[in-house]
């Protein structure tokens, strides 16, 4: 039985839905021999801010039971380098790319979004909130709905490109957030982003971080993004959603379908099989053809 | 950069070394060459914990069948180490190899090189001095381990080193074999006897690497140092492995190195 | 080297810090042959309310990556068959007894302390938030920090004896939470209590528990519990802290210590290993003598 | 109620039983003594993925050394059974054994008992044909399966039931051998002809369970039922594994069952 793997998030028709998750993919091309990005239904870059970014001190992993905390600190090679080195390279291999944007003040994110502006071939903002706002005291954007629905509005008002807002499972208020974020125009929400997390090291009676916290992802979280998934898509039912928390297998994979997401986003996992994105791919396939499911949108929120 | 493959493997053999250390020989269907320095990240079985693959370096490549056999040389320390000593045979692992660069094996002029191993830091050294000792460039050897009963593959070491006329140097920190104390200090002993290096090639902690940095550095010639940073993908992507290097940026252990000229990295690199 | 194990919560002085966590232990006689009560800091009870409870429909359990699910729904015998049946069996063991509290409205709290402070040996109550206030809209009581305050202030006003709030991790704000607790009178802190979480039976297309979502335990959690325990400690460094979360062995257990808790409770461990808390104690022990820590209490807060 | 343990196993040895089936021998140091229907919680491997025990009824025990040689038949379905099919022998698990209740393994008067088997629900129903044979209590024995490649154990089956000279049933979904459809049809179809029984004892999937227990009521005699509820500690302290009984509470079948006789449980209990 032939599967149609065909999926939109919201108007964006993509040919599968399996994406590479920001940060975890470098930016398109890094993976190529085990995963070429055109055969993925999208890839997210790494987080870009304006400048580069050197990011944290070292350690900056540690793994954790069936997870891993990281506080890589957004290092990045900067948007002026990405457009002019990399986007160049991924545009003629017809790669589906989500630039995933980040900054300490709103104006690096609409500066980010204002240089991508000049370049052709790019599908999606992916705004990352999980960042503080330093010039709002430190207080991270995805975490007040109001500081997010502005955040969204005025990045919304400087492009005609999609935007995906990507939330944080540590915001206090999950679906105000959400709503905030709608209210400020995104198309689509991406959920969810690493979960605060510590390490300690009882021999040196300090933490493993160098930053001492981080975020935790990998299958530990799984079944806190599908509920969160769920609960968002009960909320805005009509809201396009992007899974994303521990995906390992084409089955976890409908499993954030059946929950309400549109698409899934692969990232730890790559840490684990550099080629997981298309395995993943394949197996959803193998499922549907299994399962008598024609196409994978058939799945999008058919939780019972 | 020779091509990453990400291989399903065999385990075919594992042979103790030591209390703690074993060799574990992995057989592939296809063939990969790999130069000494470089790595593979390793899966430690089905199941999510440990989740992630574990670096070891590898220590060597031979031919077997239409494929190879990969070999390393592994130190329990955790969960996976754990796990990978009690695996049965037979066991089908992935396999990401060959990562990251290589020593810099030619000699110059008529110095020689330094290959200097403390402990489980032997595997790329190893596998140097046997590449060197096939190309007949000369060197001298230096293994150092806490004590008599960790130290790895001395008959190897030995075997490789007489080929081009080396000095084998052991050196253990409670002297119950070999010279007694850190081996960088055996090292420096030399120099100060008046040998001369053009380049040494370490691995080992951090702590050894650092004193030989200092020491290369006082004798006046460049240490490629091979660095252990935690790794979660080992291609380059997640941006954990990172060393601090002399211009102040986080460069990727598992893709500029693990190999790094001592001199191109940050004073407080290992801080 | 021998080790001192005594422990403080508070003013309560423990002959160990390991305790039995809640819903994990039955009302402590139930692994008697494995784990006697009395060699343990403390054990606390399942939940009791005043009535027995029959509990969710089945299925009530789902095992994820280390970790587990549960949505048992409070079954229990009642605080009444517990006070004649079970403490009478406790007392002269001389077990230290926490008793987990929870109801569906104040007056349900107030109801089971009540019945209880007509009974000798009871060390603490340990009151659980994480349940809905059906009075108020079914908004959980440690959800809402007003609430929390006022609880907490009439569960305190009905006793002399030690009050310990369990806080949940679902809460928008940990710390407002913990600071109305301590306001409305808790003597010490339990966290955290399970993360909401849901798993999917793609088979199926329906979630795998009856009630839908549940609750996360298990190591998944500790990495999340660990940072949750040492945030509080750091916003409330004089407020006696009981850590618990994916605690498994010894060293786990010295973590949540070196984070700032005076103690710790073992859960899902106990279904791994129903003599876990006694194995953890040794492991504890066997740590201190290899580290040269004359008394676990070194270890409370001693992060660096 | 016998003594629960949390015994140090070894497993000793593994067969294939069928393609998805296989049994496991596990020797423990200590004797326990155990009754068909109570079952065990088997650790399967280190590590915490899989992290819980899963349980599997005892299939029988014999003396072995100075312990006891402890049999399960097991069918890979997921993790942890599949882990428990790849380990190698010599391997350290731990046993919560025995748990839970056991079958009534006394007949009445002249009426016979059933035993029916369903698919992997073979275990406790095997251990209690052997030990009914052993006692010289009659039986028939009825089992099935989807097809003939899945039937566990016939011989063994066989040789229990003709110490009785009982009639021993086979059935397969497919009719690949034996009657063709399910067990309790060909149960049912004996009633039917006039054949009494005391009591049946059971074990199978829910539906057959379900179905044995309308056939029984029926009949007129009870149908002592084995369920299988996901349990995480197998010893009732975390109230996973409840099954509704006539009452309309939640019973943990872990501690007050397995076995269950259908009267005491709900209607709808299946559902
Ligand atoms: C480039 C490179 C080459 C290496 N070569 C060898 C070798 O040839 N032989 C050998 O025995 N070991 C080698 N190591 C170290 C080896 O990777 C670790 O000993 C191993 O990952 C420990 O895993 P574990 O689960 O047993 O220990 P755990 O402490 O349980 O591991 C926990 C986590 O920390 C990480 N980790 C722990 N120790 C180290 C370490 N020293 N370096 C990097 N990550 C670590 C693990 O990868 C894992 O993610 C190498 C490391 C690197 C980076
Ligand atoms: C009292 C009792 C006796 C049993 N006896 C046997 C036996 O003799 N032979 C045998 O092969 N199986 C038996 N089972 C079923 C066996 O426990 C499951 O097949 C096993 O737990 C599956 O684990 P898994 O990791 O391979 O499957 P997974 O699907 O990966 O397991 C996921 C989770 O679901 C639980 N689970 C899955 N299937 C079942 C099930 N059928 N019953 C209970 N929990 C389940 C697991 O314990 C685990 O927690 C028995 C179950 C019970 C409750
Ligand atoms: C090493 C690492 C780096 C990450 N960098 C980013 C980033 O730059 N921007 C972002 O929005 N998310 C970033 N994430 C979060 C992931 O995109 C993803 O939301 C999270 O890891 C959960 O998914 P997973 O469990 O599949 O990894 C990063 C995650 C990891 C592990
Ligand atoms: C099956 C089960 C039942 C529980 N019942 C209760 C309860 O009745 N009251 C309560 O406060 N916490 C209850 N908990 C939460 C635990 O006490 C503990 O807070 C949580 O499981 C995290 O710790 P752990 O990871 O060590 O299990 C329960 C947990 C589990 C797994
Ligand atoms: S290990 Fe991921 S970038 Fe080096
Ligand atoms: S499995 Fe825990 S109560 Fe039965």
């Amino acid at each position: 039985m032939s599967v149609s793997l065909a999926s939109r998030v919201g108007d964006l028709h993509l040919a599968n839905p399996v994406m590479a998750a920001s940060g975890t993919f470098g930016y398109g091309l890094d993976l190529d021999e085990f995963c070429p990005p055109e055969r993925l239904g999208a890839i997210v870059t790494k987080g870009l801010s304006p400048k580069p970014r050197v990011g944290n001190p070292t350690p900056r992993i540690v793994e954790t039971a069936a997870g891993m905390i990281n506080a890589i600190g957004l290092q990045n090679i900067g948007v002026e380098a990405f457009c002019a080195e990399v986007l160049p390279r991924l545009r003629p291999r017809g790669v589906t790319v989500a630039v995933n944007v980040f900054g300490e003040t709103m104006d690096a994110y609409l500066e980010v979004i204002g240089r991508c502006e000049r370049e052709e071939g790019i599908a999606a903002y992916e705004l990352n909130v999980s960042c503080p706002n330093v010039t709002a005291g430190g207080m991270e954007f995805g975490h007040d709905p109001e500081l997010l629905r502005d955040l969204t509005a005025r990045c919304r008002a400087s492009t005609s490109r999609r935007l995906w807002v990507k939330l944080s499972p540590n915001a206090p208020d999950l679906i105000g957030a959400a709503r905030a974020a709608v209210d400020g125009g995104a198309d689509a929400l991406t959920l969810i982003n690493t979960i605060r997390a510590m390490a300690i090291d009882a021999e040196r009676r300090a933490p493993v971080l160098a930053t001492r916290c981080g975020g935790l992802s990998g299958p530990a979280i799984k079944p806190v993004a599908l509920r969160m998934v769920w609960e968002v898509h009960r909320a805005l039912p009509t809201v396009p959603l992007v899974g994303i928390g521990g995906v390992e297998t084409g089955r976890d994979a409908i499993e954030f379908l059946l929950a309400g997401a549109s698409a899934v986003q692969i990232g730890t996992a790559i840490f684990r099989d550099p080629s997981a994105p298309l395995r993943v791919l394949a197996e959803i396939e193998t499922f549907c053809a299994g399962h008598g499911v024609a196409a994978v949108s058939e799945l999008v929120g058919a939780l019972r | 950069m020779i091509a990453r493959r990400d291989l399903p493997v065999r385990l075919i053999a594992r042979t103790d070394l030591s209390p703690t250390c074993f060799r574990l020989e992995l057989a592939a269907e296809e063939t990969i060459s790999a130069a000494p320095g470089q790595f593979g990240m390793l899966s430690c079985g089905s199941g999510y914990d440990p989740l992630l693959r574990r670096a070891f370096s590898l220590s060597g490549i031979r031919p077997h069948g239409a494929g190879c056999r990969i070999e390393m040389m592994i130190k329990e320390v955790g969960k996976g180490t754990s796990a990978l000593r009690r695996l049965p045979e037979d066991t089908e692992l992935r396999l990401l190899a060959p990562l990251g660069n290589t020593f810099t094996l030619a000699a110059e002029g008529d110095r020689r090189l330094a290959l200097v191993a403390g402990g489980i830091g032997l595997p790329p050294v190893l596998f140097a001095a046997e590449e060197l000792a096939a190309r007949g460039v000369p060197f001298d050897l230096y293994i150092g381990a806490a004590g008599a009963g960790e130290l790895l593959e001395v008959g190897r070491c030995r075997a490789a080193v007489d080929v081009v006329d080396g000095e084998f140097v052991l050196a253990t920190d409670d002297g119950s074999r070999g010279e007694a104390g850190f081996v960088t200090a055996a090292l420096a002993r030399r120099i100060a006897a008046g040998r001369r290096y053009c380049r040494a090639l370490g691995c080992g902690p951090t702590p050894m690497l650092a004193a030989l940095a200092e020491v290369a550095k006082g004798a006046g010639f460049e240490a490629e140092l091979s660095l252990e940073e935690p790794m979660a993908c080992g291609v380059g992507v997640c941006l954990g492995c990172v060393v601090k290097v002399a211009d102040g940026h986080y460069a990727p252990t598992c893709k500029e190195g693990p190999v790094f000229p001592a001199s191109a990295l940050a004073e407080d690199w290992w801080k």
